[in-house]
């Protein structure tokens, strides 16, 4: 296994087509074998802008953004510079621009090429872009057929009218035929039977996989294009997505769904979530089962709605008033997205509970190539404890805490689902002694369930051991190679499932370690002290806020130097 | 309405008490409730009462078929979602002034327009009941018994019937709860009506609005039949006043989802969806 | 509307530069306001834009006087609790259809009831721009344009200006971000007017809804004086076709808080009150 | 100082009047000198349940709830049945009630007075109730002269018909005239300038001290009546009260009104505590000052409305999404919910953020006989850090990380306050460097700020600490007492600063000790965890939830049998 990259940003105004221009590569890129990830960075909002296609072409699957790029086409300056934080150059960075005049700072001295995207694309057709000149010029240095271009390029505007893909032939073929070849050494293209797809997506197909029938949608960035993609998917499969007027009515929307026994879904992001927390509560007091996604963005507050962080972990173990256990995991990388939320509904749905995923922009909406997600066999059907009345009891005390949960329809268990605190049958009580039992029964069900070895990834052996969760984890483990090369091999722990905690399986991986480094993507060290208080462990922390993706490197030199010191 | 049938609505109640003051309106709706769905001999194992949280919204627990008493102000959303799901129930929301016109105001709205078929009756006592008696969106002005409000709310009272018109509800009734019989016969045509039924409630509060005995005098059946057009609705119900029983409009519209869909998803083959879904994700 | 003093509406633009698309809708709302607020030559430190979120509530940082961006749906809310405690600003709440009907739909409701002096503009595309085009509350049943509703919501559009007066809405306009000297005009009565005033305002988005270039052959400015009676005016916005504009209903009736309150206010002894509210306290 | 205790359970139904019949005697009592404390206690609904007037009369100020009654009035038995878990008797319990062939289990063997209630009411007035013959007939049981009974009834019916005024004279003289005597001690009665209020009223008290001028309510079980007393509280000195649709409008209209310079308040419980969580993350990061009174319920979800828990604290500390650090306060006791109140104002005022304060339905809903609460001395002004440049920037960073804060009116310093990330100036921004800058500032205004020695309070001396916060303080301060009493002394520190967590503090009140039990009214030992969290100390964790107080003398042996294990 070679270990070749090649990276690539483009950048350009909001409506300058950079995303797809980026796709159409990647998937060109794709369809010839390759390998490779998509981050699509924003400003603060959607439209009117700046926007970026940040590519990496690799030869294995690599789930971590670049931290450097070899080459970056610039559209025009002003977009560029908004993401200076973001876009970092190395020392044989290849700049293309059209205004090789005013070249920020920060990239001066590199070799530069230039390129007049502006006046290709007009004098190759009136329709003509600049995106796709761009796209002609840079899958011709990634030496792709014209072909392999101009194929993914017509089936995105297959609904366009015909002088669009007129415009867009014409241009691919004018920035091919203009391009200058760089010396760039490009990555192996021998993958087969690979999968092209977003975090977003893969969540929505996992959910669908594992039975899900049923969401209900209200728009936010980072989220809507998992519920988009479902909104198709459930219609495929005979369910229903139901567009709410706001997230409380979501999540109840979700629940009503799922005390009907449909696998009920729904998707948000950090403000949405917030929104949600109360009846979140409802879910876990009436143990109604139903899964949602939580694809975070930077915070507090609005934040930055379109880059990514990991700052809603807070909010996803604690945010529920009173004692409200439920379950919370993580998605490590993009394929995992379809896998942690497969996971995700078969949990709930065995354990009456609510369970939050956890995915991120990053995750969610960057594009990679590859192999098809493993989604989790079927949970073996817990045996229900034989009940020794003839009465259906909803909420009976059983030994694993879970009891049998009946559907409207099903005969001769008529009950009322109940948020406040009732007795076995369901009846309100404010007894201390019912309150008692319905306290122990719910955190029991959750703490006493085997969730077998999937509540993390462990990896490498070492003294020192990185922990972390979702997509810090790739980070992780570019950052653990690394350090191995460097002679001073580490343990990494990713957790997939965050609540309740797998304690015992934590405190085995880290055995003998004498440092722990919990490393995640936020500025207060969520997952540090939420360990901390759980764990006796010797905990170090490396938190970095976003919404720059962190940089293995960076992770291997904090660790490396605290090493030292 | 169907020919009644010799089921007893008191096999409708269920065996938990209700913990309503004596004399409380909402006593009459559980009756008139269980009455409709004997008359309609409803199978009690497909029907669910949902309802959000005040004193009103307990009144699932008190009928004998399946309930989900949710959190304040969101009954109509859990109902619509599982209604969608579920197209066979029959799902009746339910809950208070409180809960319904104010903090649930969204829902209401939404609900309104979306026109799921479903039946919604709120019991407006024009009083946060369970509250310990606070003003409530359809509280009169200067009604100054509450502490919070101690001069009045000061605030129009919010018209229900007007709201959910212009909001787009095709089918609009009042009931009170001193006449069980008239509402139980409404609920049961709300129950039979293909969409969103809504149905506003008198419904005394006996311990904070004592005063509310008066409305028996005020309330008065309206006997022409149901408007047909909005625009004539909304004339009735902008410049009336309020008291007006009896099933007010309907203009039937098509209903969300469209049944074309529920009908179609009948006959999917899932495991040929799922694997042409995975298809289109194929790189290669 | 006071003489038109020689104030520049430029002078009422902030440094900040418009990120909309160009030819968004909303450009012209912005225009039309700095113009109103020139034409009244409003004091700039005294007075404040609030809005939640979505391409329209980005405005508030584009104009040249105090703002306050909050959170989707909440920003009548904020504005309100401004304007109570602080009734000598000018306070303009601004949003989207997506941030006022959907999200915020109970805030607008109550706030049409409750009927605080302040402006409230709706900026109206029938389509969540910020979140890349799916449909609002008003988006018409067949627009098939976003994948989240690939068939088009299927639910009928909310008629605002109908639920507004439905509500108790005052002060009710239309303008049309085609014609923002009209919208200027409009907002000038706004912010003169004692109470809640709204706005609808039809401004496109160019972006996910192309064809609403079309609106410019289907706007018709009413000319008649507005409604003055509520039964009225809702036969109009429930049967017309929701492109008039102009002040279409006027009715003045009490603002909250009542006036007086606010006046009896100004004349506390703090101190001597909070002795008062300490002594009766005490047990002996 | 003696420590003589006398305490009364009176239940009834919910329509009944045994709350009514419980604060006239405590009323009366406090009128003769006497302290004391009025538990109220209801069913999972507020009408038509049932209700108990838990009363303790003692000679000096005690905040805790009785754990056994000495003397117990049962109007009926099936509402006393429903407080079975709560309403404990000791072995010389004196029953008092109606029905003396029906008493329960748990009950019988006692000694029995027999009193016909409802024909003494019936008998003596046509408006005659129950309640009034009780309250005559314990106010002679108190040694309280009737004169003293009847000004309490009096007043309570001031604005009631005649006829009603004269039902009580006529119950509570045949009450009084059949009371027979049992032979109990009495506290001694000799305070002077006591105050008689409930933890929500001091809330209220303290808030408008510390100059909230506005309040936005929405109701909601236990904290309606700090609201109700604010609307009062707030014409009486000049502000508003609005009453809201939601607490989504109460949270924002607070934001308004504190935008526009008025220091905001509102109070809510659990659930809408969970609907308000985005809206404080908006107030985070646009640094808008509010204080927010959280009067705790049992949970999770609608729960047990009615009866006290201390199980928001998760929610308190991390319900906001992203990284969002705000002030969580809580009020120790009765007095203290005015004290902490105030302070939380101020310092929310002080540092421009959101301040949340912890009180329960326990301190907020009893009445208290209490010395007035000591108010905070106002807080020194911070000194701005002068500006280097003339503009105004509302988000400049400075060393203390507060800036100037501007309101509309203020000339010249225009500027939007904004939830998105933003720069100094407050346009959005989402550069990295300037969302680590804000993100910094927002933390460092808050941990760098001097707390005093008011973050709690530090009592004894021991090897062993017992840690808590709010209500369960006072159970701990008693637990204490009998401790030292059995020769094993302990330490106690409540928590007053919950977040900013004090460290340096606790680790000096905790220096040296090898036993730290963390107490608390909860399922999930939230503050156990917290601190652990956050603390390298060995600590231990007592969670008992709610609804039944917690018990001074379950803690002490807790304690004293861990230390013999
Ligand atoms: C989120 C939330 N906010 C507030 C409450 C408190 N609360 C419970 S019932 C109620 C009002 C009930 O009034 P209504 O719906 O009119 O019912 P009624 O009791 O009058 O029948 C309120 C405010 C709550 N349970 N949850
Ligand atoms: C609580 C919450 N939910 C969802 C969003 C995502 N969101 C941002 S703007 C927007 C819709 C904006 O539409 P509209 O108000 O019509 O404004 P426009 O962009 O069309 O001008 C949505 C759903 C959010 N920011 N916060
Ligand atoms: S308080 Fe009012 S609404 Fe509630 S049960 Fe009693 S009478 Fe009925
Ligand atoms: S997306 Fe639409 S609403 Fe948003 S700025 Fe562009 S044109 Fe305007
Ligand atoms: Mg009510
Ligand atoms: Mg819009």
């Amino acid at each position: 296994m070679g270990d070749t990259q090649l990276s690539i940003a483009i950048t350009g105004a909001g409506g300058a087509g950079v995303i797809s221009c980026g796709e159409l590569l990647l998937k060109a890129w794709a369809r010839c074998g390759g390998r490779g990830l998509l981050r699509k960075a924003f400003g603060p909002q959607i439209r009117g802008g700046e926007a970026a296609a940040l590519l990496k072409f690799t030869d294995h699957e690599r789930y971590t953004a670049a931290g450097r790029y070899d080459i970056i086409v610039a559209l025009d300056w002003v977009n560029f510079d908004r993401f200076q934080d973001e876009i970092i150059a190395g020392p044989d960075t290849v700049v293309i621009c059209e205004d090789s005049e005013r070249i920020p700072a920060s990239l001066r001295g590199l070799p530069v090429i230039h390129h007049a995207f502006a006046q290709l694309a007009s004098s190759s057709h009136p329709e003509g872009r600049m995106n796709m000149v761009a796209a002609g010029l840079l899958g011709h240095l990634l030496r792709l057929p014209m072909s392999a271009l101009l194929e993914q390029a017509l089936a995105k505007l297959a609904n366009k009218p015909e002088a669009y893909r007129d415009g867009a032939r014409a241009c691919i073929a004018s920035g091919y035929a203009a391009s200058k070849d760089i010396d760039r050494p490009l990555p192996a293209r021998d993958a087969s039977g690979a999968w092209c797809l977003t975090g977003n997506q893969a969540a929505g197909f996992g959910a669908l996989s594992a039975g899900v029938r049923f969401a209900a949608a209200y728009p936010i960035t980072p989220a809507s294009d998992a519920l988009e993609w479902l909104a198709g998917g459930l219609e495929a499969v005979g369910g229903h997505l139901m567009q709410a007027e706001d997230e409380l009515a979501a999540i109840n929307m979700t629940i009503g769904a799922a005390f009907g026994g449909v696998p009920a879904f729904t998707a948000t992001s950090g403000p949405g979530l917030a929104l949600m927390s109360e009846s979140l509560g409802l879910a876990v007091a009436s143990e109604t089962p139903l899964t949602l996604l939580n694809v975070m963005r930077g915070g507090p507050s609005t934040g930055i709605p379109t880059k990514s962080e990991q700052a809603d972990l807070d909010i996803a173990l604690h945010g529920l008033h009173g004692d409200a256990p439920h379950l919370v995991l993580a998605a490590l990388d993009i394929p995992d997205c379809a896998s942690a939320t497969a996971w995700a509904v078969q949990l709930a749905q065995a354990l009456q509970v609510p369970a939050i995923v956890l995915s991120d922009q990053f995750l969610g909406q960057s594009t990679a190539v590859v192999a098809p997600p493993r989604l989790p066999a079927a949970l073996a059907a817990a045996e229900p404890t034989p009940s020794t009345t003839d009465e259906y009891l909803r909420y009976r005390l059983t030994a694993s805490g879970v009891s049998t949960l009946a559907h409207p329809g099903d005969a001769d268990a008529r009950y009322t689902a109940d948020g406040l605190e009732h007795n076995e049958r369901g009846t309100p009580s404010a007894r201390a002694s019912d309150h008692r039992e319905q306290l122990d029964k719910r955190r029991r069900k959750l703490e006493s369930f085997d969730y077998g070895p999937d509540w993390g990834r462990c990896v490498g052996k070492g003294d020192t051991a990185l922990v972390s969760f979702g997509s810090a984890s790739a980070a992780l483990d570019e950052a653990a190679a690394r350090l191995a090369e460097q002679g001073a091999p580490v343990r990494t722990v990713a957790l997939r499932l965050l609540s309740p905690l797998p304690v015992s399986g934590l405190e085995l991986a880290l055995a003998g370690c004498s440092r722990v480094v919990v490393v995640e993507q936020n500025h207060s060290a969520q997952l540090y002290h939420y360990l901390k208080g759980r764990l006796d462990l010797p905990l170090e922390s490396l938190a970095i806020p976003g919404p720059v993706p962190l940089n293995p490197h960076t992770i291997a030199e904090a660790v490396g130097a605290r090493q030292d010191a | 309405m169907n020919e009644p049938i010799a089921v007893s609505p008191k096999s409708f109640k269920s065996a938990v008490k209700p913990i309503w003051c004596p004399g409380c309106g909402h006593f009459s709706v559980l009756n008139a409730i269980t009455k409709a769905m004997a008359a309609l001999a409803i199978d009690k194992d497909n029907s669910v009462l949902v309802s959000g949280i005040g004193c009103s919204s307990r009144l699932p627990a008190y009928v004998d078929a399946y309930g989900f008493h949710g959190v304040h102000g969101r009954g109509l959303a859990v109902a619509q979602g599982l209604k969608v799901a579920r197209p066979e129930l029959t799902v009746i929301a339910l809950g208070g002034d409180g809960d319904g016109f104010s903090i649930g105001g969204n829902h209401f709205l939404h609900a309104c327009r979306r026109n799921v078929n479903l039946v919604y009756i709120a019991m407006d006592n024009e009083v946060y009941g369970m509250t310990k008696g606070q003003a409530s969106p359809t509280t009169p002005m200067d009604w100054d018994h509450s502490k919070l409000t101690p001069h009045g709310p000061g605030v129009r009272p919010f018209k229900p019937a007007a709201i959910a018109l212009a909001a787009g509800a095709p089918w609009i009734a009042r009931a009170y709860s001193g006449n069980p019989n008239q509402m139980a016969k409404l609920i049961a045509e709300a129950i039979e009506f293909e969409g969103f039924s809504f149905i506003h409630v008198l419904s005394q509060c006996i311990t904070f609005c004592p005063e509310q005995t008066d409305w028996k005098a005020i309330v008065h059946e309206r006997s022409e039949p149901p408007l047909d057009s909005a625009d004539l609705a909304a004339r009735l119900f902008l410049a009336d006043d309020g008291f007006a029983t009896g099933l007010l409009y309907r203009e039937p519209r098509a209903t969300w989802p469209p049944p074309l869909h529920i009908h179609k998803n009948k006959n999917k083959n899932e495991n040929e969806a799922l694997a042409a879904l995975a298809a289109a994700f194929a790189a290669q």
